[in-house]
């Protein structure tokens, strides 16, 4: 009767586990899992993440696949077939699992990871430069106007209606700069380097289309560099919580054709003028 | 002069012993301010179970928030506080406290063959010290502005915004439930502290003749680890926590930066940096992790020896490998800061370094599989947990690739993916671990055997509601979904969106699933069927001593005279020698 | 005793293995009490030298303290290291006298740089240094200050507190040398930190 | 064990107080030379001779010695680490 139910048990068990394992990856195939992609490092992001995917798959299916053979194998009364592995073989079964997996992950963040991470983070001189400034719970982007220069950001001037990045009326370089609120717009296929601020408390900038995050930290000036790749308008999701209204903080980047994006900047008028 | 010292020691050992051994104590002292591992234990587990009412309740309350918008009766304002204080609840009062204090206390001592913990005393204050820390976190949630609000990592400056003084409130769960939560776990972190330091003094001190450290069961070199870890990392959140509550109220600025304007008022600090405080959060939030989830591994190592009727593969491996994930853990804290403005240098540094880790955590899982190999496997209850474990640590572990790859992280970073991932650690394995140390030792500690059939359902609620609620919420991240989102609105997240009423499903199914565990825990307390002094035929040293276990642990000291795991030993595999057995 | 109840004593001698690190586990458990408080400072000094290169200036120190002063609280407090090791070494010959005395001077020497270091407290505070400012730049500066010499200063009142109960027990013989050892400890760990706050704050 | 250990007691009277000698010189040097390389080896110099002899780390096992060895270089990791964002620009 115990047998049985050790039986049971074991059946259940190790069924149960595979088609865990099949309901997992078949989710791959048939969810819509990924959003769409529409930046030139995103492209690079997805990469990593499709190899990771099949590395940790393989882990993943041939783990459950182990543990599933053995239970159904060695379930049950009696005694143990063990017998003392030799030390060569324990040692096969220690350095193996440590080779494969350093070899594995360590390939992938450098060869793969690396060099994306690393666009990410350089400025390229002839980047458009895009200056964003998170408050509770807003997205405010900025434009350096004709001169190409940013004003200063006064705390003392802010005002959440007349100024809200708290510019200089008498700075010069402030005069022209164009502020738009809830929105970024980008020109397609042209890099945008960002400088992403916050007056108040932590705020991520993310974009998952584009597959940009970085934290806006007060004190603090922090980068990440955009190449979009197709038109469209892109979600802004805050990712960091940044208080009750946390939830609510969005905002858009409107990625424009080149000549689109020109119109658009030709239009706008400096925030003092 | 050795034994002049020697005779010191005798004499404090004799204090902390002998004062209550032997002598018929009150209920009081024998149930309530007890100093006796067991009974301390004990306490711990009951205090993480009542946490656990709370915590899982509160998350339950958000899943249907999430699930089906605006049918939970629920503000914003209450959500960001209801996630916040379902983190610190979670983590540090009822996974600390059932796995780390709880099985811990019960377990150590009589593992390694001592009488009690090396300072009983400690040991008991440890406990009671969390008492008041779980008013004060539950209590929290009265004040003005309701609980703590900035999640369970606290970051500045949402948590440094008291509105206290001159300081501008940043939210409103940034005042007195932001200073009554630091309270807490300042006091958590005393107790947590205390109870390391005896961990690692009963286990390097007080094991009994015979017991050398290879000889130890892997449960407690899990302890060991965790509580070394512990005790190196805990006092870097001390360091923060007292910082960020001169922050709060008394106007200085290490983690407020220059130029700070909250809602149109404009702050008078200057010069302080946030990143400051997630670098010294981290530096013991990742080990902590370990802290968690090692000696759940360790637990499950003991289970699966004792249900597969084999010595688990490779423990000299296994130890190593500990040793070195104890290492690691150290120095990878950066991992949780990818796209926190730090420097990218620094991203790639933590990147590769947390890779390295897989390594280790690779041996482990062999070993945990490869224990199975040619054994005899008794579906137990406690077995079944464990092995749930080995399938949750595969799965969990991962998830980890994707996390710690920095460039994958700039789609995963605080999304679903990321509460997928280590609520499947420190949420699934560490109590499926636990659960299979309260069935293992159930009957060790009350003498009365777990009902196994009620033991079997709760297992498989808790398997597959767990499982399937976290495998979802990975492919959730997947899809984008940001984390501690009140309500969604984006076209992207749309599909991701769509699975969240499974979740919650999922998410009932697996805390249902602790109402039979409950309720059998209470019941076979009194009325299980009774259980002799080695029902599982295991072999390590607390199988050697009665049940139920008698003040002071043994008669006379085990001496110990072999591995820990003496199973499928004998001419036909057939027998088991425990470790205490003559030569 | 023995024969009716199983005591520590044997736990600690007969039964047990012998400790990993060679001492009884209450030194043990100060040691490690010790790495981790030394962390905790090592995590306040971090964050300290970390605002210090990220500010823009920070007050020069010739300005804010005088350095004469300062050299004699940390000649102070070094002695009464000196005074506590002297102490141990006493009470380790059974000299149960000198034990007392000089655990007392330790304590006279904590108490001594608890009011140097209260009227240093005072000459900063009395020349306009705060928490959350400071007449000579960095605002930062007084908040590390007062915090760090604050939470050593808390650790040497604590550590004379210790002293003054081990003088007490080691006068009545209740304390042996591994008590007064332990003491010694936690004391020159005190010493330890300073001689690091020292460095930090008023030399570099 | 024991014979070695009353050796040390002995000796250690005299010891304590040559230590004292060096920590009180050492302060002296070190409060005339402002150089930051000598005053970050006199401190880690000072802190040394306090472990090693008034905390009678000189005469415990090799293992309590890399324990405490292991707990500071933790600390110098969090520093040397964090110290790489002091770089950024402060607003």
């Amino acid at each position: 009767m115990r047998s049985q139910r050790g039986a049971v048990s074991a059946w259940l068990l190790s069924s149960l586990l595979i088609l865990a394992t099949i309901l997992t990856v078949g989710a791959f195939f048939v969810l819509k899992w990924r959003p769409e992609v529409a930046s030139e490092h995103g492209r690079g992001v997805d990469r990593m993440i499709t190899y990771i995917i099949f590395a940790a798959g393989f882990i993943f299916v041939v783990g459950h696949l182990v543990l599933s053979t053995f239970l159904v194998k060695f379930g049950g009364k009696g005694t143990a077939a063990y017998k003392p592995m030799t030390h060569k073989t324990e040692m096969l079964f220690t350095i193996g699992p440590v080779v494969f997996m350093v070899a594995v992950s360590e390939l992938g963040v450098l060869a793969i990871g690396g060099p994306v991470w690393n666009q990410v983070y350089t400025h390229k001189p002839d980047d458009l430069v895009v200056d964003i400034t998170a408050k509770q719970y807003e997205w405010i982007s900025r434009y350096p106007g004709k001169d190409g220069k940013f004003g200063r950001k006064r705390p003392d001037l802010f005002d959440d209606q007349e100024n809200p990045l708290g510019l200089d009326r008498k700075d010069p370089d402030a005069k022209d700069d164009i502020v738009v609120r809830g929105a970024v717009y980008l020109p397609v296929g042209k890099g945008a380097w960002f400088n992403i601020q916050s007056w108040d408390v932590l705020h991520s900038f993310n974009v998952p289309v584009l597959r940009a995050k970085q934290d806006a930290v007060p004190g603090l000036t922090t980068h990440t560099r955009i190449v979009p790749t197709a038109v469209g308008r892109y979600e802004i999701s805050c990712a960091e919580i940044c208080g009750p209204g946390h939830y609510r903080m969005r905002g858009f980047v409107n990625v424009k054709s080149e000549a689109d994006f020109a119109k658009w900047l030709k239009s706008q008028v400096g925030w003092f003028e | 002069m050795a034994i002049a010292q020697a005779v010191e020691t005798g004499k404090a050992g004799h204090q902390a012993h002998g004062r209550d051994h032997g002598h018929p104590a009150g209920f009081i002292r024998k149930y309530i301010f007890s100093t006796d591992h067991k009974v301390i234990g004990v306490q711990y587990l009951l205090m993480a179970m009542l946490m656990s009412v709370v915590g899982l309740g509160l998350s339950l309350w958000f899943r249907v928030q999430l699930a089906w918008p605006g049918k939970a009766a629920m503000t914003p304002e209450q959500y960001v506080a209801i996630v916040t204080m379902h983190g610190t609840i979670m983590i540090f009062f009822v996974v600390s406290l059932a796995l780390s204090s709880g099985l811990g206390n019960f377990s150590i001592p009589l593992q390694v063959g001592a009488r009690d913990m090396a300072y009983p005393f400690l040991n008991m204050l440890s406990f009671w010290i969390i008492v008041p820390a779980s008013a004060i976190m539950i209590l929290s949630f009265f004040v003005e502005g309701g609980a703590a609000a900035g999640g369970w990592t606290a970051y500045p400056p949402l948590s440094a915004l008291s509105g206290f003084g001159k300081v501008p409130r940043g939210s409103p769960g940034s005042g007195m439930g932001q200073t009554l939560w630091l309270l807490a776990m300042a006091l958590f972190i005393v107790s947590f502290t205390m109870g390391g330091l005896n961990y690692v003094a009963t286990i390097l001190n007080l094991r009994a003749r015979g017991m050398s450290l290879m000889r130890m069961p892997l449960t407690v070199w899990t302890y060991f680890v965790a509580a070394l870890l512990g005790l190196l990392s805990f006092p870097a959140l001390t360091a923060a926590a007292i910082m960020l509550l001169l922050d709060r109220h008394l106007g200085t600025s290490f983690f407020l930066p220059s130029g700070l304007v909250v809602s149109g008022q404009q702050a008078a600090n200057v010069g302080g940096t946030p990143l400051l405080f997630q670098h010294l959060f981290w530096f013991l939030g990742h080990p902590e992790v370990y802290v968690l989830v090692l000696p759940a591994i360790g637990i499950a190592f003991d289970v699966i020896a004792a249900f597969s009727r084999r010595p688990p593969h490779g423990y000299k491996t296994s130890v190593w490998a500990l040793l070195i994930i104890a290492f690691l853990g150290m120095i990878v804290w950066g991992h949780h800061m990818f796209t926190s403005g730090m420097n990218p240098f620094l991203g790639k540094y933590f990147s590769i370094a947390t890779l390295l880790i897989t390594a280790p955590f690779a041996v482990l899982g062999v070993n945990l599989l490869a224990s199975l190999w040619r054994a005899r496997i008794r579906f137990t209850t406690s077995m079944l947990f464990a092995l749930g474990l080995i399938s949750a640590v595969g799965t969990g572990g991962i998830g980890g690739l994707f996390l710690a790859t920095a460039t994958a992280d700039l789609h995963f970073h605080d999304t679903y993916f990321v509460v997928g991932h280590f609520h499947l650690m420190i949420g699934v394995v560490t109590m499926t671990g636990t659960f299979a140390g309260i069935y293992y030792w159930f009957p060790k500690m009350f003498g009365r055997h777990m009902n196994e059939t009620l033991g079997k359902l709760h297992f498989w609620g808790t398997f597959i509601g767990a499982f399937a609620l976290f495998v979802i919420q990975h492919f959730q991240g997947f899809g984008g979904m940001t984390r501690r989102y009140f309500e969604y609105s984006a076209d992207y997240v749309q599909p991701a969106l769509a699975l969240n009423p499974a979740v919650t499903w999922f998410a009932f199914l697996a805390v249902g699933a602790q109402i039979p565990f409950f309720f059998n825990f209470f019941w076979s307390m009194f009325k299980g069927k009774k259980a002799e002094a080695n029902p599982w035929e295991a072999t390590t040293l607390e199988w050697t001593t009665a049940t139920p276990v008698p003040h002071g642990n043994w008669e006379r000291l085990p001496v110990v005279s072999g591995k820990p795991y003496g199973y499928a030993e004998g001419a036909n595999g057939d027998a088991h020698r425990m470790q205490n057995a003559e030569a | 005793m023995n024969s009716t109840a199983v005591t520590g004593h044997e736990a600690a001698t007969h039964e047990s293995e012998p400790g990993f690190y060679g001492t009884s586990w209450q030194k043990l458990m100060m040691w490690w009490f010790i790495i981790g408080d030394a962390i905790l400072f090592g995590s306040f000094l971090a964050a300290y030298g970390f605002s210090r290169i990220s500010a823009v200036n920070w007050p020069d120190r010739t300005q804010m303290f005088s350095l004469n002063f300062i050299t004699v609280m940390t000649f102070t407090l070094i002695t009464s290291s000196a005074t506590m090791a002297t102490a141990v070494a006493a009470s380790r010959r059974g000299d149960r006298k000198a034990a007392f005395n000089f655990t007392m001077a330790t304590a006279v020497g904590g108490l001594a740089f608890l009011g140097m270091q209260a009227y240093e407290w005072y000459h900063l505070i009395h020349n306009g240094a705060r928490m959350d400012t400071n007449p000579w730049g960095a605002p930062a500066f007084g908040a590390y200050f007062f915090a760090i010499t604050g939470f050593h200063g808390s650790h040497v009142a604590s550590g004379v507190l210790i002293l003054l109960i081990t003088a007490w027990n080691a006068k009545r013989g209740k304390s042996g040398p591994e008590g007064v050892e332990l003491t010694g400890l936690y004391w020159h760990f005190v010493d330890l930190v300073w001689v690091f706050v020292f460095g930090c704050f008023y030399l570099i | 064990m024991s014979d070695t250990h009353a050796a040390h007691v002995e000796a250690s009277y005299r010891s304590y107080w040559i230590a004292w000698a060096i920590l009180l010189v050492l302060t002296l040097v070190m409060i005339s030379i402002s150089t930051k390389a000598f005053l970050i080896g006199g401190i880690l110099l000072k802190s040394v001779i306090i472990g090693a002899w008034f905390m009678h780390l000189k005469h415990e096992r090799a293992i309590l010695i890399w324990s405490v060895v292991a707990g500071i270089l933790f600390a110098g990791f969090l520093f040397l680490v964090i110290h790489f964002d002091a770089g950024t620009s402060l607003l």
